[in-house]
C-alpha cells in the first residue's frame, strides 16, 4: 500500500469532520473517494496533506506515518495536491507557477520540463501570461502540470470536473489516463461519469466515515448503492435514471 | 397569470475569465416552492448569492415584484423580504440560541437603534423566538452559547433565524449539507410544513431525491446556463438534464 | 405553533433570562465599601488614587464598547477624552470657576465629540481592522499636532491650569463626585449593551456579514458604538480635568489611548467590569511602581512590566482576569464544555 | 523658480526617506499582511543603536551595519516570540504588535535614556553645493542615492528570484504554497526580518537628517509610513516608494506655503485615497470591508 489511513478523525474548530476513515491505496491506477456534498472527502485529502491536521488515527505513506507533519514536509515526500480551487497563483505567470514546483535544477526536472510542455501545449504558448487570465480549463491544466514536474509518487486531486465544460471535462479524463503512467492518484469527484471513466477503485465517505470501497465497474452496475450514497438517481417513482 | 415575485433578466456573473452564471432569465411565480438543482459547479451557490445580494453581477437586472434590486445592497433585500440561510452555519457563536434568534425578530420588529430600555422589556420578542426555537426542536439549548451546538442544531437554528424575519422569498442554500443522515429527516419535514404557509420558497440542492416531492417546480442549471424548468416530471424526462448530470462522457 | 401555553413559555424563558442575584451583589458590595472609604482613610493621596481609577476606569469602560463589544480596535480614543478635557478647561480657564459653566463644557463636549466621532467613524469604519486602526491613530495625531501648534489657545505640552469651583475643590467631595459619576456610568453602559442596539453590536461582533443579512445596517451601527464610546469618554475627561486642573496636550496622546487598552485587555474586555479591574490594578501598580523608583531607577520603566504582562495576556489569556475567572468558574459548573483556543 | 527646484529636491528627498521606513512595513504589512506596531520602535531601536554606535567608532558605515544588526535582531526575537503565534489574526496582531511597541520603546529608554540625542551629519556628507541659487544638501542626495537603491533591489529580488516569488504566490495562498513543498513559515519570518532590517536603516538614515534622535520619533514615522503604504497600495514596493514620493512632494510644498498644514496634508491625502480607490494607487489587495 502506498498510502494508508486508519481510523482517522479530524476536528476542525468545533466541527467533527471526519469521524471515521479508514482507506487503503494500492500502488498505481486511480482511486476515486465518492460521496454525497459535506461528506468529508476534501477534508480527507486535506488531512492526507497536513492542511488539517488529525486528531487521531494513523496517516502512513510507504509504510512511514506522516501524521503530525507539516505539509511542505509531506509535500517533499513526494505527495502532490490539486485543491478544489486549483490554487494557481493568478497574480504570476504560468511559468512562474511552475517555476515554483521545480525543487532542483538537474537534468531530470529539465526533462521532465519538456515533457509538460509536450502534453500541455497551449500552456507553452502562454507562458509569459499571468495565469489569472487562463481559462478554468486551462487552470486545472497548469495545476497538474505544476505535480508532474517533480518526482511526485501519490498525487491527491479534489474535483477537477468542477465548472468545467463538457469538452473540457473530455480532455480532463484523458489527462488523468496520461498521469496514471506516471503516479498513483486519489481521486475526490462528483462528476460519476468520469469516475467511472478513469477509475479503478472507489471509496465512499458518508457523514465523515468510510462506509464502502472495492472495484470501480461493480459500483457503475449498482445502482441501489449510488442512489443510497451519492444521490445521483432518481427516486424510483421517478421514471427514468438521471 | 399573477406577476413573478423574481424575475432575472440575462443575469450574468463572471470573475476572471469564467463566466459562473451566464444569461440567466429565470421567473419565479410567487407563493411557489422552486428547487434549482444541477451538478456541482454549475454556478447554483453563485445564483443564489446573486439572488440575496451577496455578489453584484457582471451584468443583467433583478427584479423583486417588479423593482430593480439590481443594486441593492444585501441587508435592505432582507428588509425587503428576502431571507437566505448559508451553507456553512453562520451564527453568532458566542451568543446564546436563543439570542441569535432574537436578533433576527427584532430585526424584522424594525426596532433597530433602542439603546436605553433593557431587551428583556422587549417580552414578545424573546417569546416569538422562543416560539420558533419550538418549532425547530431547540427550545431545549435556547440558554446555551451557539458554539456548542452541534452541526445539525445549527442548521436548525439558522432556519429559525430566516423564519423569524418572516421573509416573503425564503432562500435556502442546501439546508442539509453536512447534516447526519438521521438529522435530515427532521429538516425535510420541517420544509415540507414551511411549503403549507403562504411564501415563495427558493430552495438550492445537489440532491435531487430530495427535493422532487417537496418541489412544484425545478430548475436545473449547467455550467452556469439555465438548462430547463418545468414539474418534476418534466424534469426527469428531460434528456439533457440527464446528459449534464451524467457529465458528458462515454463511460 | 407548538403546543406548548404561554404562561409555561414565559416562564421558561424568565428562567433563562434573568441573572444569577450574585452577579448584582458583588458590584453593589463594592460600592458600598468605595463609599465607606472617606469616613476610614483619611489619606488625601488615597483618595486621589481612587478618584484617578475611577475617571480611568470610565474611560476604560468607553474603550470596552469599541474594543469588547464591538469589536473594534481604535488607536484615537484619547481624542475623545481630551475634547472632554480640552473643553472644560479652556471655558473654566476664560469665564472663572462657576458651576454652572461645568453644564456648558459637559453639553460642549457631548456635541464636539458627536460630530467628531461620526465623521471620524463615516471615513474610517467600512474600512478592514487593521486600517481602521491605523487611521484613527493618524486622525489622534492629526488633532494631537493641532492642539500642540495652536499654542494661542492651549499653550501646546506646557498646558495651562485653571480653577474650578470651589465645591469641587474639596478632595472629599470630588471623590464622591466621581464615585456617582462611575455608578450612573455603569449602570447607563450596561443598560445599552443589554439594550437591541447593544446586542446588535455583539451580534456585529461575532458575525458582521450575518447580522447584515438579518437586515441590520452594520456601519450605522458601529456609528453609535462610536458616537457612545466617544461621549463616555469626553465625560471621562471633563472629570479627569476637574480633578487635575490642569490640561495639557498630555490628554490627547496616543499614550493616553493605549492605557485603555492595556486597562481593559488586562481585566477582560467584553465585560465592562473588566476595564474597572484594569484601571484598579494599572492605577494601584503605576502607583506603587512609582514610588519605587525613588529607591531604584529601573523601576521609573515599570511599563516593561505592564507590557510583557499585556503580551502574556492577549496570548494566553484573551479573555483577559475576569474573563478568565469567569471561564474557569463556569467550567467548573458545567465540565462538558469545552472551550475553542481564541481566534 | 528657484524656490520651486529647491523645494522639489527636499520633497524628493523627504519622500525617499519616508519610503525607507516604509519600505519594511510594505514588506511586512503589505505583502504578508502584518500589520507591525512595533514597525515603528524598531525604526527607532536602529536609529539609537546606529547614533550610539557613530558616537563611537565615527563610521557612519559602521553606524548603519550596527543599526540594521540591531533591526535584525530584534525583529527575529520579535517574530519569533509572537508575531508567529498570531499569523492570519488581524485584530491580535494589532494587539500583540502594541504590548511589542510598549515594552521595546521602555527597553530603549532604559538603555540609551529618556532624553533627546543630538546627531550631526557625517563629514563627508555634510555641506551642499550651491548651483546659481538651488541648493543641494549633499545628505538629501545620498539619501535619494539610498531610497534609489533599496526600492530597484526590492524589486528586484521581488519579481526576478526565487523567494521573491515565493513571497509573492505566499500573498495570495499561503496553503498552496505549502503545498508545493516550501515552508513558508520560514519564507515569512525571513521576509519579517528583512522589513525589520529595512525599518532600521530608515532610522539609522533619518537621525542625522533630523539632527537628533528623540524616543517620540517612533510612532510618527510609522504613521507616515502606514500612509505611504495605504497610498502606494498593499503589496506594491514600488507602489510604496511612488507614495512615498508624493507625501515627500506634497509635504514640501504645503510646509511652503502653510507649514502647520503639512502633517494634516498627509492624512488628508490618504483620506481621499481611501476613499476614492481604497486599493491604493497600485495595490492589489483590497483595504476596503469585503
Amino acid at each position: 500500500m502506498i498510502l494508508s489511513l486508519a481510523a482517522v478523525e479530524t476536528f476542525i474548530g468545533q466541527f467533527h469532520i471526519l469521524q471515521d476513515i479508514n482507506l487503503e491505496v494500492p500502488e498505481g491506477g486511480v482511486t476515486v473517494i465518492l460521496g454525497r456534498n459535506g461528506a468529508g472527502k476534501t477534508t480527507t485529502l486535506r488531512t492526507i496533506m497536513g492542511l488539517t491536521p488529525p486528531s487521531r488515527g494513523s496517516i502512513t505513506y510507504r509504510g512511514k506515518s506522516i501524521k503530525g507533519l507539516p505539509p511542505y514536509a509531506i509535500a517533499r515526500k513526494g505527495i502532490g495536491f490539486i485543491p478544489e480551487d486549483q490554487g494557481i497563483f493568478t497574480d504570476l505567470t504560468v511559468e512562474e507557477n511552475l517555476l515554483l514546483s521545480t525543487r532542483k535544477k538537474d537534468d531530470e526536472t529539465k526533462s521532465r520540463w519538456h515533457m509538460v510542455m509536450d502534453i500541455f501545449p497551449d500552456l507553452k504558448e502562454k507562458l509569459k501570461q499571468k495565469s489569472g487570465g487562463l481559462s478554468g480549463g486551462q487552470k486545472q491544466m497548469l495545476a497538474i502540470a505544476r505535480t508532474l514536474l517533480n518526482d511526485n509518487q501519490l498525487l491527491l486531486i479534489d474535483e477537477p470536473s468542477k465548472g468545467l465544460a463538457p469538452i473540457v471535462v473530455a480532455r480532463l479524463a484523458d489527462v488523468i489516463r496520461e498521469l496514471k503512467k506516471h503516479t498513483t492518484v486519489v481521486l475526490v469527484e462528483q462528476n460519476f461519469a468520469l469516475a467511472l471513466a478513469v477509475g479503478e477503485r472507489y471509496i465512499i465517505i458518508d457523514d465523515g466515515s468510510t462506509v464502502k470501497s472495492g472495484v470501480m465497474s461493480e459500483l457503475g452496475k449498482n445502482k441501489e448503492l449510488q442512489r443510497r450514497y451519492l444521490g445521483i438517481t432518481a427516486p424510483s417513482h421517478g421514471g427514468k435514471v438521471v | 397569470m399573477a406577476e413573478p415575485i423574481i424575475r432575472t433578466q440575462d443575469l450574468t456573473i463572471m470573475f476572471g475569465g469564467h463566466t459562473a452564471v451566464d444569461h440567466v432569465n429565470l421567473d419565479i411565480m410567487p407563493n411557489k416552492f422552486v428547487s434549482i438543482i444541477g451538478p456541482n459547479g454549475a454556478g447554483k451557490t453563485t445564483f443564489f448569492n446573486l439572488l440575496s445580494g451577496q455578489f453584484f453581477p457582471t451584468s443583467g437586472r433583478i427584479l423583486f415584484k417588479g423593482h430593480d434590486v439590481t443594486d441593492i445592497p444585501a441587508h435592505l433585500r432582507t428588509r425587503l423580504g428576502m431571507g437566505r440561510n448559508f451553507q456553512i452555519s453562520n451564527i453568532f457563536p458566542d451568543l446564546t440560541v436563543l439570542e441569535n434568534v432574537r436578533l433576527a425578530v427584532q430585526a424584522r420588529s424594525g426596532i433597530h437603534y433602542q439603546i436605553l430600555r433593557h431587551h428583556r422589556k422587549y417580552s414578545r420578542f424573546s417569546d416569538q423566538a422562543m416560539a420558533l426555537l419550538e418549532s425547530v426542536k431547540l427550545s431545549g439549548k435556547a440558554a446555551q452559547p451557539s458554539r456548542f451546538l452541534a452541526h445539525g442544531e445549527k442548521r436548525k437554528l439558522e432556519i429559525a433565524i430566516i423564519l423569524a424575519l418572516e421573509p416573503e422569498v425564503l432562500l435556502l442554500d442546501e439546508p442539509t449539507a453536512g447534516m447526519a443522515v438521521e438529522e435530515v429527516p427532521a429538516i425535510l419535514e420541517l420544509l415540507a410544513r414551511l411549503k403549507t404557509d403562504k411564501r415563495t420558497i427558493l430552495l438550492v440542492e445537489h440532491k435531487i431525491d430530495m427535493v422532487m416531492s417537496l418541489s412544484d417546480t425545478l430548475v436545473v442549471l449547467a455550467n452556469g446556463r439555465l438548462l430547463a424548468q418545468g414539474n418534476p416530471r418534466q424534469i426527469m424526462e428531460n434528456e439533457q438534464v440527464q446528459a449534464a448530470y451524467l457529465g458528458g462522457i462515454a463511460p | 405553533m407548538p403546543d406548548v401555553s404561554l404562561p409555561t413559555r414565559m416562564h421558561k424563558i424568565r428562567g433563562l433570562l434573568s441573572l444569577p442575584r450574585s452577579s448584582r451583589t458583588v458590584p453593589i458590595l463594592l460600592l458600598l465599601i468605595l463609599v465607606a472609604v472617606p469616613l476610614i482613610t483619611p489619606s488625601r493621596s488615597m483618595l486621589n488614587l481612587l478618584t484617578e481609577i475611577f475617571i480611568m476606569g470610565i474611560f476604560a469602560m468607553s474603550y470596552d464598547i469599541l474594543l469588547g463589544y464591538t469589536g473594534i480596535v481604535s488607536f484615537g480614543h484619547a481624542l475623545f477624552f481630551g475634547t472632554g478635557a480640552y473643553m472644560t478647561g479652556l471655558i473654566f480657564a476664560r469665564t472663572g470657576p462657576k458651576l454652572g459653566y461645568l453644564f456648558l463644557a459637559i453639553g460642549g463636549g457631548i456635541l464636539l465629540v458627536t460630530v467628531m466621532a461620526l465623521i471620524i467613524g463615516y471615513l474610517s469604519l467600512r474600512l478592514k481592522d487593521v486600517y481602521y486602526a491605523m487611521i484613527t491613530l493618524a486622525f489622534a495625531e492629526l488633532f494631537f499636532i493641532i492642539a500642540e501648534k495652536w499654542r494661542s489657545v492651549t499653550n501646546g505640552a506646557d498646558g495651562f491650569s485653571f480653577n474650578v469651583p470651589a465645591v469641587l475643590q474639596d478632595r472629599v467631595v470630588y471623590y464622591y463626585v466621581s464615585l456617582v459619576l462611575l455608578a450612573l456610568i455603569v449602570v447607563f453602559l450596561r443598560r445599552f449593551i443589554e439594550s437591541p442596539t447593544g446586542k446588535v453590536l455583539q451580534a456585529i461582533r461575532e458575525n458582521e456579514k450575518r447580522a447584515e443579512f438579518l437586515g441590520y445596517d452594520v456601519l450605522k451601527f458601529k456609528l453609535i458604538s462610536n458616537v457612545i464610546a466617544g461621549v463616555v469618554a469626553s465625560f471621562a475627561g471633563v472629570a479627569w480635568a476637574l480633578q487635575q486642573r490642569f490640561v495639557s496636550t498630555g490628554v490627547m496622546t496616543v499614550d493616553k489611548t493605549i492605557d485603555a487598552l492595556l486597562m481593559t485587555t488586562i481585566g477582560g474586555t467584553g465585560t465592562l467590569y473588566g476595564a474597572l479591574l484594569g484601571s484598579g490594578i494599572t492605577g494601584m501598580a503605576k502607583n506603587w511602581l512609582s514610588e519605587l523608583a525613588k529607591v531604584h531607577p529601573i523601576f521609573e520603566r515599570w511599563y516593561i512590566i505592564f507590557g510583557l504582562l499585556y503580551i502574556g495576556i492577549v496570548l494566553f489569556f484573551p479573555g483577559g482576569i475576569l474573563g478568565t475567572l469567569m471561564r474557569i468558574r463556569s467550567t467548573k459548573n458545567k465540565p462538558s464544555v469545552t472551550i475553542s483556543a481564541g481566534d | 523658480m528657484d524656490t520651486f527646484v529647491n523645494l522639489t529636491l527636499n520633497g524628493l528627498a523627504t519622500g525617499m526617506m519616508i519610503f525607507l521606513v516604509a519600505s519594511g512595513l510594505s514588506l511586512i504589512f503589505g505583502l504578508m499582511g502584518v500589520l507591525n506596531f512595533a514597525h515603528g520602535s524598531i525604526f527607532m531601536a536602529g536609529a539609537y543603536s546606529g547614533v550610539w554606535a557613530y558616537s563611537k567608532t565615527q563610521s557612519f558605515t559602521l553606524a548603519l551595519l550596527a543599526g540594521m544588526a540591531v533591526g535584525i535582531v530584534v525583529g527575529y526575537l520579535a517574530e519569533l516570540t509572537t508575531v508567529r503565534r498570531v499569523y492570519g489574526k488581524p485584530v491580535a496582531q494589532v494587539l500583540i504588535t502594541t504590548g511589542l511597541m510598549l515594552v521595546l520603546n521602555e527597553v530603549l529608554k532604559a538603555v540609551f535614556g529618556p532624553n533627546i540625542i543630538a546627531v550631526s551629519v557625517p563629514p563627508l556628507l555634510a555641506g551642499s553645493w550651491d548651483l546659481g541659487g538651488i541648493i543641494i544638501v549633499k545628505y538629501r542626495i545620498f539619501t535619494i542615492i539610498v531610497g534609489l537603491v533599496v526600492a530597484v533591489a526590492g524589486h528586484f529580488i521581488l519579481t526576478r528570484t526565487r523567494i521573491g516569488m515565493i513571497v509573492r504566490a505566499g500573498v495570495q495562498n499561503q496553503e498552496m504554497v505549502q503545498v508545493l513543498a516550501i515552508n513558508i513559515r520560514r519564507t515569512f519570518s525571513l521576509v519579517f526580518v528583512s522589513g525589520a532590517a529595512l525599518a532600521a536603516l530608515g532610522g539609522i538614515m533619518m537621525a542625522p537628517a533630523l539632527g537628533a534622535v528623540n524616543p517620540n520619533m517612533g510612532l510618527e514615522n510609522q504613521m507616515l509610513a502606514f500612509i505611504v503604504v495605504v497610498i502606494g497600495g498593499m503589496g506594491s514596493f514600488v507602489g510604496s516608494a511612488l507614495g512615498g514620493i508624493l507625501v515627500g512632494l506634497a509635504g514640501a510644498y504645503t510646509a511652503w506655503v502653510f507649514p502647520e498644514a503639512s502633517l494634516a496634508v498627509n492624512v488628508i491625502l490618504m483620506a481621499i485615497v481611501l476613499l476614492l480607490k481604497p486599493n491604493g494607487l497600485f495595490g492589489m489587495g483590497g483595504g476596503r470591508n469585503a
